[in-house]
């Protein structure tokens, strides 16, 4: 081997006047970063494994420890960053296609940040939501454009099957094998304790979380990992993955050593083999076979459960999503460019797709004005951080939104962006019994659940605020929304005034 | 009576309950000068259970026995059995003879650093809360109900 | 209910309290030719060389007796049990006239009497003749002592070198006799018995091994020398003896009730007649081991039968003496030493490991059929309780997590065991047996 | 400054209504003073009337009421209704003039029917065929501006005090068995004859005291039914609501008021199985048809008279019977002042609507 250009990402400082050398650090690194010297006794660090994930820090019991970025300095250039040397080492290395993890880290626009809320003022009160009822419920699923009542005022519409959410927040597609089956336990219970879902992801579903199947979101993928006809009446609905967000346009690979007895046998395929998942069905190569699919598996579910259909945030998601509308899901989602993901390759991630804010403005405006909105529900995900990012997502026109990445920071992530090496130190993306088990059910699916209402209460606040006291009066309500810094094009995608105005 | 539970399957082995251990019992109550300055054995500690597959762990400290070897064995009277059923080691009367190591079966007393008198949980009463519990990042320690029937 | 317990150590305290535990309204009433209330009886020597002081030495404080209304009749000694009337006669020190005692449960705890040879030459009214079993003794022998005194101890027991360590330091010089090849002989094999000598010779302390006293010079009442067997004469103005202990057995006898080389008790420690109960050093019971009928001279014992017997006289027969073992722990100028079980590696059969042998450190696990059936360690004390507790509940070593005789398994404790049984004696420990 | 239709304006006022459920006419007298008295409760920048049963000679041609700015888009706007409709009559309204009311634009009213070969052509219904001519006309034709289309009623409306625009357009002189009035408090309009209350469709008259919050949620809602909100104000997205859901959507009227102030979650929960499903589904459906944000209105029509509250009771509303006549007013006084001894005055919970139906129906 010769010599790696590369310098280490991270340095890893220790306070000695603090350290006691307990070796919780040598202990807790999967990365083997911290290393006892007997001889010496003391604990030295390779900071060339720091991947940055916090667990030394986080655990070190004096807070001795500190990680910051590798100060070496690259001669300043706007063009060619430290970034884009080290990527160029690293291929001319090894050769291969750059892999990241997480969401894009670059400068994209958040439009988030750059649409503000209104509030009530004198000619409206606001609603204080601890005196008043403040709701939040909400029904995913096709909607007729009308109801028929009889004349003896009995409904005689047949509702399409709705999937009942106490909160406008679900879990997104995680797969087990992608994350670790605790982190799905803590999903699984916290969602049923909110009464909303998380979804299985394409992994297939673990036997042991059959129970949890009212609060479940099954989803069928290019791969078909883990479907079949008891998987898809597991859950209350089922969510058809054409793409993601992170890497639209793109497969899916497990690799092999996440492979283990029970993965294997969740997903059906053999015990340390890559789980590959085809960049796109091969039985969807046109809108009409997409509906086919559609219809195939509400037949499997004998039209009880409603169909998802989630899509990567396109150039020309507006009229894909009419299309989806029109092919028979009932509910779209649509997952924009700043997505999280377990590993994409990095030039696909931070460079395809649009951003989540802009899709739905015209994903929502476009079924509008096609007067077919109501018939299918919208959720959105890919970098939902925030409250405030789902209150201004419903403005837009949301019915819901995912979470994937906030889900997991409340597991413990500390964005790394290291969850392809299977190897993650806070127990999530990883298959490793040892680091699984730092992630413990029992406490995690209490944090979501915390995480769940105190969003809750702000979207209550925020909402009550506005003099608004149902989340179904927020919905494409955007006069609440003003832009800032927004040049007039993004306004009038995203259909709000400036500030001001 | 409420006991200390160490959860197997959560135990991380991280040693951070010895830490704490230690500090509480120290003099300092600090938790670097207890390490640097002060020489203390914990009364519990992590024992590993390796496998082929995996190592695991977990913790042991004294289970506060309803009929507790330790507190027969002892010559001096020093072991005893409080009113709240907890197991203490009276410092001033203990002559260490170690009867009580012998005779324990979870191995659960240890000679202090201090060789004068032996090292055991006591629920760091004097403390004022079970730090081990209290910190152990995974609950991975428990007080609970003596009848507590859960997988170890 | 009247409660009566003869004797004050170990047994008879753990039996008091017992009952007390169980029945809150009768009365207890412990009585005891002792001058002191119950005393860690191990301790007598720490208090010979002051490493204990005096009021330390009691196993209980005062306020325990009240609290719990235990009456405790002291310098009182029992000279007869009439089982028909369920009384006892006895007599107290200061009165010199007989008293009489009714019960309804009686328990008999009073221990053993030291063996005193006869040897020409030597009467053990001697003033400066002791013997070194009670607070007593203790007390008398350290008044006696000198900076100048030459100290002869007969018998390398526990008792006799626990003597020999309280006195080092403060005598001109120790010999220790012992008829057998090595110290403690009934403790220790010869490969830790020799490392013990040698730290003991180090701090001062002689030993004639080998030998016995064959007859003692004296004059003016007070021995003067010992001569042994070897031919030896060692100048002597203290004499210990102790070359053991025997039950003391009389009382039962004259009583009528069964006894043989202890007063012989049932499994719940009940002995011939059915209200009379018998505990401690004084009581024959089953070595667990060799399955034979054995006296047990601990203090560990002797406490789990009080408590035992006290048990069952107040609720009844409940609760089983199951078979005993020696075991010890004792130490010698910070030397510790753990022992349990069979230590004789000359027995036909036992596989000998050891783990560790230095100059001031042994480990030494003696194994048996799949069995750990003993062991001996010197200056450690790592998993002693886990090796005891294995053989006390005969363990298939082969059913254990981790081969205990591998010396690359230094992280062994209670992680030897797999985890169901692990389990089942975490459970076990909240469960009174 | 920008006009209602340019801007959203938001507005607080003062509401009153009275209707004879035997259909008994009356003039406007008692109207007038009720509002009047809530004088209070408006700035000067609008007023108006609602009446039901007025034109009872033409009870069967659709009162078309139209503001024009000035008589170039008359004609404009005349070429297209001649076109459109047979029609009966056509004059200006008669009106006094009064100091106090200033700027009035052309007023005008049309009884008019379809013209039997348009409604072949466009296969729709009379209503219907009202409708998209409304919309065309007021979307379409700058300067003309329809304020009242339905049959045998009218709106009268203008920027002023209710008093005086009751005044200007001589109500004394009309009988009707219902009444609706509104006086206005908008916060920053110049001032727009057509901006004020009552907003009208069809039938269908809406008085509005409130600012509802779900304004946007519920304008894309009507408007994905063809709806246009020209105005942006909250009467007119309220009318459209009635519209669709009543009219077109031909849902009971207890439904419709199920679906705009639907009970809470919380109280669904408590009920049977049968109207708590049905209650689900009315939500779900029809979710953005909530009305959020404090508000009382009065929607008339020729059924009679539905008063109502927001969920919470935000504003003021307060109901009275005497004999065959209701009331509902913003405040109680302005009740009491036209109608002595009240048999029975209660002030409705929130989203808890007074219907009164008319006997017999008029028309």
């Amino acid at each position: 081997m010769s010599l790696d250009f590369n310098v280490p990402s991270f340095e890893v400082i220790r306070n000695e006047k603090k350290c006691i050398q307990c070796k919780v650090c040598i202990h807790q690194c999967s990365n083997m970063v911290h290393v006892y010297d007997e001889e010496d006794a003391v604990v030295y660090s390779n900071n060339n494994k720091c991947v940055n994930c916090h667990r030394c820090v986080t655990l070190c019991p004096t807070e001795a420890l500190l990680i910051r970025e590798y100060p070496l300095e690259f001669r300043k250039n706007t063009n060619w960053t430290r970034q884009a040397i080290k990527e160029i080492y690293k291929q001319a290395q090894s050769g291969g296609v750059l892999l990241s993890s997480m969401g894009t880290p670059k400068t994209f626009p958040i439009y988030w940040d750059k649409l503000l809320l209104n509030a009530s003022q004198v000619t409206n009160p606001s609603i204080d939501p601890l005196r008043e009822p403040m709701e939040t419920k909400i029904f995913i699923g096709r909607k007729p454009n009308k109801l028929d009542f009889d004349n003896e005022g009995k409904l005689v519409t047949v509702m399409p099957p709705q999937v009942e959410l106490n909160v406008p927040i679900m879990f997104s597609a995680m797969s087990y094998g992608s994350i670790s089956k605790n982190a799905h336990e803590a999903l699984a219970r916290a969602a049923t304790e909110l009464g909303t879902c998380y979804n299985t992801g394409e992994g297939g579903l673990n036997k042991a979380f059959y129970k949890y199947g009212k609060n479940t979101i099954v989803q069928v993928a290019s791969g078909r990992f883990g479907v079949h006809k008891e998987y898809l009446n597991a859950g209350v609905a089922i969510e058809i993955k054409i793409g993601q967000g992170a890497k639209p346009g793109i497969g899916g690979h497990l690799p092999g050593k996440k492979v283990g007895e029970d993965v294997s046998a969740t997903r059906m395929i053999p015990i340390g083999s890559d789980a590959i998942s085809p960049a796109p069905h091969h039985d969807i190569y046109s809108i009409e076979d997409l509906r086919q699919l559609i219809f195939s598996l509400k037949e499997t579910t004998r039209y009880s459960k409603p169909i998802f259909v989630k899509i990567a945030a396109v150039h020309n998601a507006a009229a894909i999503a009419s299309g989806i509308a029109r092919a028979g899901a009932d509910a779209i989602v649509i997952d924009g460019l700043r997505g999280g993901t377990g590993a994409a390759p990095t030039r696909i991630r931070d460079n395809v797709g649009i951003p989540i804010e802009l899709a739905l403005a015209s994903i929502d405006q476009r079924l509008n004005e096609e007067g077919i909105r109501n018939s299918v529900s919208l959720i959105v995900a890919g970098s939902i951080r925030n409250s405030s990012d789902i209150v201004k997502a419903i403005a837009l026109g949301a019915d819901a939104v995912y979470i994937g990445s906030a889900a997991l920071i409340a597991l413990g992530c500390h964005m790394c962006h290291s969850c392809s090496t299977g190897k993650c130190n806070w127990g999530i993306a990883t298959q490793e019994p040892f680091l699984v088990k730092r992630l413990n059910p029992e406490i995690m699916y209490k944090r979501l659940v915390n995480l769940i209402t105190a969003w809750n209460h702000e979207i209550q606040e925020m909402l009550g605020g506005m003099g608004i006291n149902a989340v179904d009066s927020l919905r494409g309500n955007r006069l609440m929304l003003r832009g800032i810094g927004l040049n007039a094009k993004e306004l009038q995608i995203l259909g709000v005034k400036h500030a001001g105005e | 009576m409420k006991k200390i539970y160490a959860l197997e399957e959560r135990c991380l082995g991280c040693r951070l309950c010895e830490v704490y251990c230690k500090t509480a019992h120290s003099k300092s109550k600090n938790i670097i000068k207890a390490h640097k300055e002060e020489d203390i054995e914990s009364a519990i500690f992590i024992e590993e259970i390796i496998s082929e597959k995996q190592i695991s762990y977990f913790a042991l400290q004294c289970r506060h026995c309803a009929d507790p070897q330790c507190v027969k064995a002892c010559i001096s009277g020093a072991m005893y059995k409080d009113d709240d059923g907890i197991v203490k080691n009276d410092k001033k009367k203990c002559v260490s003879c170690l009867s009580c190591i012998l005779v324990c079966p979870f191995g659960a007393i240890k000679l202090g650093k201090d060789g004068k008198t032996v090292s055991k949980c006591d629920l760091c009463v004097d403390y004022g809360k079970s730090l081990c519990v209290e910190k152990c990042p995974n609950n991975a320690i428990e007080l609970l109900e003596e009848h507590y029937k859960k997988e170890i | 209910m009247r409660y009566l317990i003869v004797g004050n150590s170990a047994a008879g305290i753990n039996a008091a309290s017992e009952i007390r535990t169980k029945d809150s309204v009768s009365s207890i009433t412990m009585i005891s030719k002792d001058t002191f209330n119950t005393y860690g009886r191990p301790l007598i020597s720490y208090y010979l060389n002051n490493k204990i002081k005096p009021e330390d030495i009691y196993y209980h404080n005062k306020d325990f007796y009240i609290k719990h209304d235990i009456k405790v009749l002291l310098n009182s000694e029992v000279k007869e049990i009439d089982i028909k009337r369920k009384k006892i006669l006895f007599c107290t020190k200061t009165k010199h006239n007989n008293d009489i005692l009714v019960y309804d449960k009686l328990l008999i705890a009073i221990g053993s009497n030291p063996i005193l040879p006869s040897i020409a030459g030597l009467d053990y009214n001697y003033t400066n003749v002791f013997t070194f079993l009670s607070y007593e003794d203790s007390i008398k022998l350290k008044s006696s002592i000198t900076r100048t005194s030459k100290v002869v101890i007969l018998g390398a027991g526990l008792i006799g070198l626990k003597v020999a360590e309280g006195l080092a330091e403060q005598v001109k010089n120790v010999t220790v006799i012992d008829l057998s090849d090595r110290i403690m002989s009934s403790n220790l094999d010869q490969a830790s018995a020799n490392i013990i000598q040698k730290h003991m010779e180090n701090h001062n302390i002689k030993f004639q091994l080998k030998s016995s006293i064959t007859n003692v010079n004296n004059t003016h009442n007070l021995v003067t020398e010992v001569i042994l067997s070897t031919g030896d004469i060692i100048a002597c103005d203290i004499l210990i003896i102790a070359i053991g202990v025997l039950p003391n057995l009389n009382l039962a006898y004259k009583a009528g009730l069964k006894v043989n080389k202890g007063i012989i008790v049932n499994e719940y420690l009940q002995t011939s007649n059915e209200d009379i109960y018998a505990a401690g050093d004084c009581v024959e019971s089953v070595d667990l081991l060799s399955n034979k009928k054995s006296v047990f001279a601990l203090w560990t014992s002797a406490a789990n039968q009080g408590k035992i017997a006290g048990e069952n006289m107040s609720q009844g027969n409940h609760s089983k003496f199951l078979s005993e073992f020696a075991m010890n722990a004792i130490s010698f100028f910070g030397m510790h030493i753990l022992s349990a079980g069979v230590v004789n590696t000359n027995l036909q059969n036992i596989q000998s490991v050891t783990m560790k042998c230095q100059s001031n450190q042994l480990c030494r696990l003696n194994i048996l059929n799949n069995n750990l059936v003993g062991f001996i360690m010197i200056n450690e004390n790592k998993r002693a309780g886990i090796y005891t507790a294995l053989i006390r509940n005969k363990t298939q070593l082969s059913s254990l997590a981790y081969d205990i005789t591998n010396h690359q398994n230094s992280n062994v404790g209670f992680n030897v065991y797999s985890t169901t049984e692990r389990k089942r004696l975490l459970d076990l420990a909240n469960i009174k047996i | 400054m920008l006009n209602e239709g340019e801007v959203r304006i938001p507005s607080g006022c003062a509401i009153s209504g009275i209707i004879d459920r035997t259909g008994c006419r009356f003039n406007g007298n008692d109207i007038i003073k009720s509002i009047t008295l809530m004088h209070e409760r408006s700035n000067g920048l609008g007023g108006g009337f609602a009446a039901y049963g007025i034109y009872p000679e033409y009870k069967n041609f659709y009162a078309l009421h139209i503001f024009y700015d000035d008589f170039n888009i008359k004609t404009e706007t005349d070429k297209l209704l001649f076109q459109y409709f047979d029609i009966a009559k056509d004059e200006a309204i008669p009106t006094q003039r009064l100091s106090t009311i200033t700027n009035q634009p052309i007023i005008w009213r049309y009884f008019v029917v379809p013209k039997t070969s348009q409604l072949q052509d466009k296969r729709i219904s009379d209503n219907d065929f009202i409708f998209n001519c409304v919309m065309k006309i007021n979307k379409d034709y700058n300067g003309a501006y329809v304020f009242s289309s339905g049959k045998n009623m009218g709106a009268f409306k203008g920027v002023g005090y209710p008093e005086d625009i009751g005044k200007f357009y001589m109500l004394e002189t009309y009988e009707a068995y219902m009444w609706t009035a509104h006086g206005r408090f908008p916060t920053n309009t110049p001032g727009w004859w057509g901006g004020a209350h009552p907003f009208t469709l069809l039938d269908w008259s809406v008085v509005h005291n409130g600012e509802i919050s779900s304004y946007d949620t519920n304008r894309r809602f009507v408007e994905m039914s063809g709806y246009i909100c020209n105005l942006q104000t909250d009467t007119e997205v309220i009318t459209y609501l009635f519209d669709l859901l009543i009219r077109k959507h031909k849902l009971p009227i207890n439904k419709a008021i199920q679906i705009l102030v639907a009970p809470f979650w919380s109280e669904i929960e408590k009920l049977g199985n049968t109207i708590k499903n049905d209650l689900k589904c009315l939500r779900s459906v029809y979710s953005s048809a909530l009305i959020n944000g404090p508000f009382s209105i009065i929607v008339g029509c020729n059924n009679g008279m539905i008063a109502l509250n927001d969920r919470i009771k935000l504003r003021p509303l307060i109901a009275a019977t005497k004999g065959s006549k209701v009331y509902v007013s913003s405040e109680e006084s302005a009740i009491r002042i036209i109608c002595n001894n009240p048999e029975k005055i209660w002030a409705p919970k929130g989203g808890e609507p007074v219907i009164v139906l008319l006997e017999k129906e008029q028309i």
